[in-house]
C-alpha cells in the first residue's frame, strides 16, 4: 500500500504544471482566478492549445486523437489543472459525444465528427433534459417521426449549458411511443443551423447566461445523424451518465477554491485581526479542510481501482454527493467571509475587461454570485437525492 | 404571556398583507426594480399615505407610536412580498436615529418630510475595514470655526445612493473602536465633497460606497451629544435587526410556500416528488426552522424595550437563529426546486438571495454569536 | 402581544418554588442534581408529598383530584420542577392511564383506580409496545379471549419502562382477530399480580434498568377491567398518544441542563484555561443555547394557543422532534466537556448513598450513561422519523 | 499510488478476520470481558503464538517489522471484533515507546517477555488536569542518589490495572507544560508507593488512575534521554491514533453492516424499513461517512514515516474525521435499530459506544482539529 506517486507519476506532474505555466493565456487564467465570466473565444483559444499539444480529448483513445492517459494522470491533470486556474473544459464534445460516437458511432460518423471536436470547428451542447423531466431523464417526449432519409423532430429542450455557442446537439428523442420509458428513445446529432431550432436564454439566480432552452419545431434531421440503432438510444445515454466520473469528486476545484478562502480571510479583518485567526472561523475552514483532505483519499482510491480495471459505479455517486456538500461549504465560507461585502452584485465587474474601480476588496465582487450558482452542484447531473437512490440501490440493495 | 395582535395591529396587519398581496405581485416588482431608484417611487408615496411610514415613530414626532410588534407586522409582510422599498434603511435606520438623537427642531424638520415620503434618510455606519462592527469608526469630524469638517469612508450604506439626506458616523474624538467619541452628523447627499458610488446589492436592494472629502457641515448638522451616540446608535441598530428578523420569517414563509406547492404538483417517475418521504422530511426540517425563525423574531420584537446588554444578547441570539434558518429554507427551497429553483425567472430564487443574504445585513451568525457569547457571561 | 407572565403567575412561580424548596427532599434532590439513580422508593416519597399537596394530578379536573392549572400553570410548573431537580414524575399512572379512566372509565372504574393513583397504592406501567413492533403501535398482536366474566390475555409486551416497580399495567390487546389494524383493540386494565404476569428486565446500553418485557400467558382479566367498548380500545390509545403533550418540549430539563453545562465547562480545564473560555466550545454552547431560546418561544406560542382553548396537534410533533436535537446537543457537549473522564464507568457512583472517592471530577461520573441514555429520546414515544411523517401529513398535507 | 495488500499482509488479514470471526463472536466476548482483567488471558496467548504482538516491532527487536498497514489490518480486525485485549495499550502504546526510547538491554528486558506475552505493559501518559495534552505533566521526578523519585498523579491509563509495568511520564525538569524535561520511566506496578485504581469504561474496556506516591526506581528505570522524551512519546501516541482510527473503521464496518441488515429484515407497517426513502438515505450518509473514515485511517497509517510535524498534522486530521464520522454513525445505528439499539443484549450498541468513546482516547475532535490548525499554519 502506497499513497504517494511514483516517479514517472511526478515526472507527468511536473510535465503537465509546466506546459499550463507556459501555454495557458495569463488573461485567461487571470478571469478564472478572479471569478470572472470566460467568453466562447476564450474556450476556443484555449482549447485550441490544447488541442495542439495533444491533451485536449483526454479520455479517447490514442487512435482517434485521444491522450491515452490512465486514470491517475488524468487525475494529475484535472489537479494541476484547476490548480493552474485553466477554464472549466467544456465536456459536451469532447468528454460526451465523442466518447459516445467512439464506441457506439459508425466509421462514417467518426470520420466526420471527431476531427471537427478536436479543431473546436463545432461546438456541441447536450439536448437530454426536458422541461418537467428533471432528474427522470428517461421520460423523454420529445419525438422524432421518420419521413424518408429524415426524422422530423419536435419538442423542446431545456438547461442546455452553454447552448448559445453551440452548432451541433446530441438529444434524446423518442422514436418509438408506443414503448415504454426507456425504450424507443434515439440518440440524434442535431445541426443547430436546422431551420426549427431555437434558442432561448435562461438566466441562472446568479445573473448568468449558461443554460437555456432549446426548441426543436418539425427539425429535420438525416437518418444518418442517428447514433446506434433506432431506439437504442437509451444505451448511448447511460453509458455516457457512467463514463469516466472518476473526476466528478471535483478534488482539484476544491483545493483550489479552498486556498482562495484562506488568502481571502487572510486578507479580511475582524475583531481587529485577520479574520484567518478568529478561533471560529478559522475552525471552520479546519472543519472543511479535513473532509476535504478525506475525500481526496477516496478519490484516489476509486481511482485507483480503475487504474487497475475495476469500473467505478455506484461509487462515483458517492464520490458527486460528498464533493458537492464539500464545495458549496467552501464557497459558504467564501461569502461569508468578505462580511458585508458580499453584497455588491456588480455583473460588469464579472466581465473580463473591465477595469472599473472595486467596491470593496476586489476579491469580493464574484463570490455571492458564485455562492448561488454553485447551488446547481447538488441539482444537476442527477441530483444528490437522486445518487443516494442510486446508493441505496447499487451498493446497500436497499 | 399572549401571542395574539391586538386589533390595531390586526388591522394593520391585513392592511400591509393587503397592499402587498395586491400590488406587489413578482411580476410587479420586476417593473419596480428597474426604476431608476431601484424601487418603486409610486409605492413609496402610497406607503406613506398609507401611514406605514409613521409607524414606528412617537406620536409627539407625527408617529404612530408603534412599537416591535408593530415593526414586526409591517416587515414580515415585507418579506413575503420580496419588497424593495427602503423602508429598513430610511424609516427603521435612518428616522429611528433621528428621533433617537435629534432635538425637537432636527426632529421636526428631518421626520415630516420623511413620514410623509418626501425625503429619505440612509445611515451610513458601517466602514470597509470594519465588516459589521459599529464602533470600528474611522471615519474623523473635525471642528471647524462654525461647524465640522468630515472626511472618511463609510461602506455598503444600504439605499445610500437614493437618499437626499445621510447620517453619518464619525468620530469627534477617542480610538479607532471606542464607544466614546462617537458622533452622528447629518449630510446632504448633493453636498460638494460627498461622494456617493450607488450600486445593486445581490439581494435586490441598492446600496452605495460613500466618500466624504472634507465635507463641511455646520453645528446644528450634529445630532445629539457630541461623541456620546453610541447607546442611541446601538439601540437603532438593534431595531434594524430585529425588523430584519421579522422580514426573513414572512420571506422564509413564502419561501415555504413556494416549495410546499412545488412538492405537490411537480410530477417524476410518476408520482408528485412530495411523495417521496427524503423530501417529505426535508420540507418539515424546513417548516421548523420557520417556526423557530418566527418564534425568534417574536422574542425579538418583544424585547426591544429591555435594558441595553439584555436588549441586545436577546437581538444577537434572534440574529443567529434567523441567520442559520434562512439558510437552511433558502438552500433547501433551492434544491427541492431543482434546476427551476436556479432560475431568475422563479421567485422561489429571489426569495433565496433575500433569506442568504439578510445574513450580511446588520451583522451575520458569527458576529451574532460572538455578541451573544459577550453579552451572556 | 407579551412574552412576559402575568403577575399572578409570577406568584404561582413564587409559590411553586417555595414549595418545591420547603418541601423536595433534599437527598432526592441531590439524585437528581448528580445523575444519581432515583429508586421507587425516592419516587414513591417525593410523589405522596406531591399529592398531599395536591399538586400531584396536575392535569386532572379538580373534581378528581387534580390541580385545575391552566396550561401555563403546568408549564411553569413544570420549569421549576425540573429547575429544583425533582425528579422524574413517574406517567403511567397519574398522566396516562388516569386521564383516559377519566375520558373514558367507567363511575366504577374511577372509583376504585384513581384514588389508587394519587395515594400512591397503585404504580402502574405501559403495555403498549409489542416485539417487532416499534412505531407501528397498532400492529398488536396480544390476544385477549373472552371467556365468561373474563379475557384470557396471551402475549408479550415489551419496553415496559419501570415495569418491575409496578403492581398495575394498561395494555392494548386485540379482542377480534378478523378486524384489521386498529380495530378489533381494547384496552386492558391488568393486576401484574395474576398468574401468568412475568416482568423480565431489559438492560439498556448504559448499564440501567429501566425497560422491561412482560409475557402474559393466559392472564386472566376480569371483563369490568376493560376501559372503553370492546374494540374500541384504539380510542384510548391515540387520546393518550395527544393527550396534554405542550411539556413534550422538554424545555425545562433541557435548561436544567444546559446550566450544568456551563458549570462543568466552567470547572474544566483546557489548554491552561477554563473549557468555558474556549473559543470554539463556547461557540459550541452558545449554538445549542440560541436554539433553546427559539425551542422555549416555539413551546411558549404553543401553550399559549392551549390555555386559549386550542389543541395543539402535530405542533406537538415539531416540539418533540426539535426538543430532543437539543437534548442530545446538551448531553453531547456534557460527555465531550469532561474529556478523558468520559471513560470511567462505574456503575455504583450511580447509586444514591455511594460515599467512594469519585474517578475524576465528581460530575463526570455520569455523563457518558446519560449521553447514551439519551439516544432513546428520539426513538421512543413514536420516534422522531415518525413524528416527521406526522408533520408531513397532518400540517404539510404530504 | 496503491491500495492492494501485498501478499503478506493479505495473508495477515485472513489470519486475524479469521480469528476474530471464529473466536470473537459477541457471546464469547461477554465472556472474556467477565475475566478478572476484563479480557481474555487465553486470547492474550493466542495472540501472542500467532505472532500478533510481535507485528509492529523490528526485527532487531524479536518484531516482523510491521509498519502502519500491517498495525491497520490488526486493528480493523479487531474493531470488527469489539475486541477487549489490551493491544493499544500494552503493544502499540507501551511496547511502541520501549522501542522507540530503550536502550537495547531494555528493550530486550522489555519486549521479549511482551511479544511472548508474559508481561503487560501500560503507558501512563495522562494527568487529571492535562485534558487531551501529553505535555501538561506535572508528576515529578526528583533525582535521588542512585536513582529517582517519582510523586504525581496519571489519569485514565488504559488497561493500566492489568499492566504488571508501567511506563510513567514525568519531569525531571522544565515548567508545567514544556517539551524539555520530559522523561519517561519504568515503574512496576507492584512497587511500593504505587497506587492503582481500576476501573471499567463504558466502552468496554479498563483503565486505571495511578497515584505515585514518593516511589523510588533506580537509574536504569529511565527510558532514553533524560528530559529529552517528548519527540518519541508523540511518534507513540501519533501511532496509537492511527491504531484507533484503524479500530474504528472496523467497529463502523460492523455497525453498518447490522444496520442495513436490520433495514432489511425489520417489518414495519408491512414493508421492511429499509424501504422508506428517508431510513435509505440515512444508511447511504453513514456509508459514505465509513468511506471517508476508512480513507483517513489509509492516510493515517500511510503517513506515519512522515518527518513529525507533518505527520502529526495528517493524523490530526484523521483523528478529526473518525471522530465526526463515528459518532455520526454510532448515533444513526442506534436510531435506525430504534429501542433495540438501546439495549445491552444488541451488539450494535456495544459498537455504538465503541465508536463514540474513540474518540475520547488520545484527543476527541476539538483537541485534533486545534492541532491541526497550529500544524498547518
Amino acid at each position: 500500500m502506497d499513497i504517494t506517486y511514483t516517479a514517472e507519476e511526478r515526472a507527468f506532474r511536473d510535465e503537465v504544471r509546466r506546459f499550463l505555466h507556459d501555454r495557458l493565456p495569463a488573461d485567461i487564467a487571470a478571469k478564472v482566478r478572479e471569478g470572472k465570466r470566460v467568453t466562447r473565444e476564450d474556450h476556443v483559444r484555449w482549447q485550441s492549445i490544447l488541442a495542439e499539444q495533444g491533451w485536449f480529448a483526454v479520455h479517447w483513445p490514442k487512435q482517434y486523437g485521444g491522450t491515452g492517459w490512465t486514470p491517475i494522470q488524468r487525475h494529475i491533470f484535472d489537479e494541476e489543472y484547476a490548480s493552474a486556474h485553466a477554464p472549466y473544459l467544456v465536456p459536451f464534445g469532447v468528454s460526451m459525444v465523442g466518447p459516445v460516437i467512439i464506441k457506439f458511432g459508425t466509421e462514417e460518423q467518426k470520420r466526420r465528427y471527431l476531427p471537427r471536436i478536436l479543431s473546436q470547428e463545432d461546438w456541441w451542447c447536450q439536448g437530454y433534459s426536458e422541461p418537467g423531466a428533471g432528474s427522470d431523464l428517461a421520460s423523454v417526449k420529445t419525438r422524432a417521426v421518420r419521413d424518408g432519409d429524415h426524422y422530423v423532430v419536435n419538442g423542446q429542450k431545456t438547461w442546455t449549458t452553454l447552448g448559445q455557442y453551440a452548432n451541433m446537439m446530441f438529444c434524446l428523442a423518442r422514436t418509438d411511443p408506443t414503448a415504454k420509458q426507456q425504450e424507443g428513445i434515439s440518440f440524434l446529432l442535431i445541426d443547430m443551423d436546422t431551420p426549427g431550432v431555437t434558442v432561448r436564454p435562461i438566466i441562472t439566480l446568479d445573473g448568468a447566461h449558461e443554460v437555456n432552452e432549446v426548441f426543436l419545431d418539425d427539425v429535420r434531421v438525416p437518418v444518418e445523424d442517428r447514433v446506434g440503432e433506432e431506439g437504442k438510444g437509451w444505451t448511448c445515454a447511460k453509458f455516457l451518465l457512467t463514463y469516466e466520473r472518476t473526476g466528478i469528486a471535483g478534488v482539484g476545484h476544491a483545493k483550489q477554491a479552498l486556498a482562495h478562502l484562506k488568502d481571502v480571510a487572510r486578507h479580511q479583518t475582524a475583531n481587529g485581526r485577520p479574520l484567518y485567526e478568529d478561533p471560529l472561523f478559522r475552525a471552520r475552514i479546519a472543519e472543511v479542510e479535513v473532509d476535504l483532505m478525506a475525500l481526496e483519499m477516496t478519490n484516489l482510491r476509486v481511482i485507483s481501482a480503475a487504474q487497475n480495471g475495476g469500473v467505478p459505479g455506484a461509487e462515483s455517486s458517492m464520490l458527486k454527493v460528498r464533493g458537492t456538500e464539500i464545495r458549496q461549504a467552501i464557497t459558504d465560507l467564501l461569502r461569508r467571509a468578505v462580511g458585508p461585502y458580499a453584497l455588491p452584485f456588480l455583473p460588469e465587474a464579472l466581465e473580463g475587461g473591465w477595469d472599473g474601480e472595486p467596491v470593496g476588496p476586489d476579491y469580493a465582487a464574484p463570490l455571492s454570485a458564485q455562492y448561488f450558482n454553485r447551488r446547481k452542484l447538488s441539482i444537476y447531473g442527477g441530483s444528490n437525492e437522486i445518487q443516494k437512490n442510486i446508493i441505496a440501490k447499487m451498493i446497500l440493495g436497499l | 404571556m399572549d401571542f395574539s395582535l391586538n386589533d390595531e395591529q390586526r388591522m394593520l396587519d391585513e392592511t400591509v398583507s393587503r397592499v402587498i398581496r395586491e400590488e406587489y405581485g413578482f411580476e410587479q416588482r420586476r417593473g419596480f426594480a428597474g426604476e431608476p431608484d431601484g424601487f418603486s417611487a409610486a409605492n413609496w408615496s402610497l406607503f406613506a399615505e398609507l401611514g406605514l411610514l409613521a409607524i414606528p415613530f412617537a406620536e409627539e414626532n407625527g408617529g404612530f407610536g408603534g412599537g416591535g410588534v408593530e415593526l414586526m407586522i409591517v416587515q414580515r409582510a415585507f418579506g413575503r412580498g420580496l419588497v424593495l422599498e427602503p423602508y429598513l434603511a430610511s424609516v427603521v435606520l435612518g428616522g429611528g436615529l433621528v428621533e433617537q438623537l435629534g432635538s425637537p427642531a432636527q426632529r421636526e424638520r428631518l421626520l415630516s418630510p420623511l413620514l410623509a415620503g418626501k425625503s429619505r434618510l440612509a445611515l451610513a455606519w458601517a466602514e470597509p475595514e470594519g465588516r459589521y462592527d459599529h464602533l470600528a469608526v474611522a471615519t474623523r469630524a473635525e471642528r471647524d470655526s462654525d461647524g465640522y469638517r468630515l472626511s472618511g469612508l463609510k461602506a455598503v450604506v444600504l439605499h445610500g445612493d437614493s437618499a437626499d439626506r445621510l447620517l453619518v458616523t464619525a468620530r469627534t474624538a477617542g480610538g479607532p473602536t471606542g464607544r466614546a467619541g462617537l458622533s452622528v452628523f447629518l449630510v446632504d447627499s448633493a453636498q460638494p465633497g460627498v461622494g456617493v458610488r450607488g450600486y445593486a446589492t445581490i439581494d435586490g436592494l441598492r446600496a452605495a460606497e460613500i466618500r466624504l472629502d472634507d465635507v463641511r457641515v455646520g453645528a446644528d448638522a450634529l445630532l445629539g451629544p457630541e461623541g456620546g451616540a453610541a447607546d442611541a446608535l446601538e439601540t437603532v441598530l438593534t431595531l434594524g435587526c430585529a425588523a430584519l428578523c421579522a422580514e426573513a420569517v414572512g420571506v422564509m414563509e413564502a419561501a415555504c410556500e413556494l416549495t410546499l406547492d412545488y412538492l405537490k404538483t411537480r410530477q417524476q417517475f410518476g408520482a408528485p416528488i412530495g411523495r417521496f418521504q427524503a423530501l417529505q422530511h426535508r420540507m418539515v426540517d424546513m417548516r421548523i426552522a420557520l417556526e423557530q425563525a418566527q418564534s425568534m423574531a417574536i422574542f425579538a420584537a418583544c424585547s426591544l424595550g429591555l435594558p441595553g446588554a439584555e436588549r441586545d444578547r436577546r437581538i444577537a441570539a434572534a440574529k443567529v437563529v434567523i441567520g442559520n434558518s434562512g439558510r437552511f429554507v433558502a438552500e433547501q427551497a433551492i434544491q427541492l426546486h431543482g434546476g427551476m429553483g436556479m432560475t431568475d425567472e422563479a421567485m422561489v430564487s429571489h426569495l433565496a438571495k433575500r433569506l442568504v443574504m439578510i445574513d450580511h445585513h446588520l451583522g451575520d451568525v458569527d458576529h451574532h454569536l460572538g455578541r451573544f457569547v459577550a453579552l451572556s457571561d
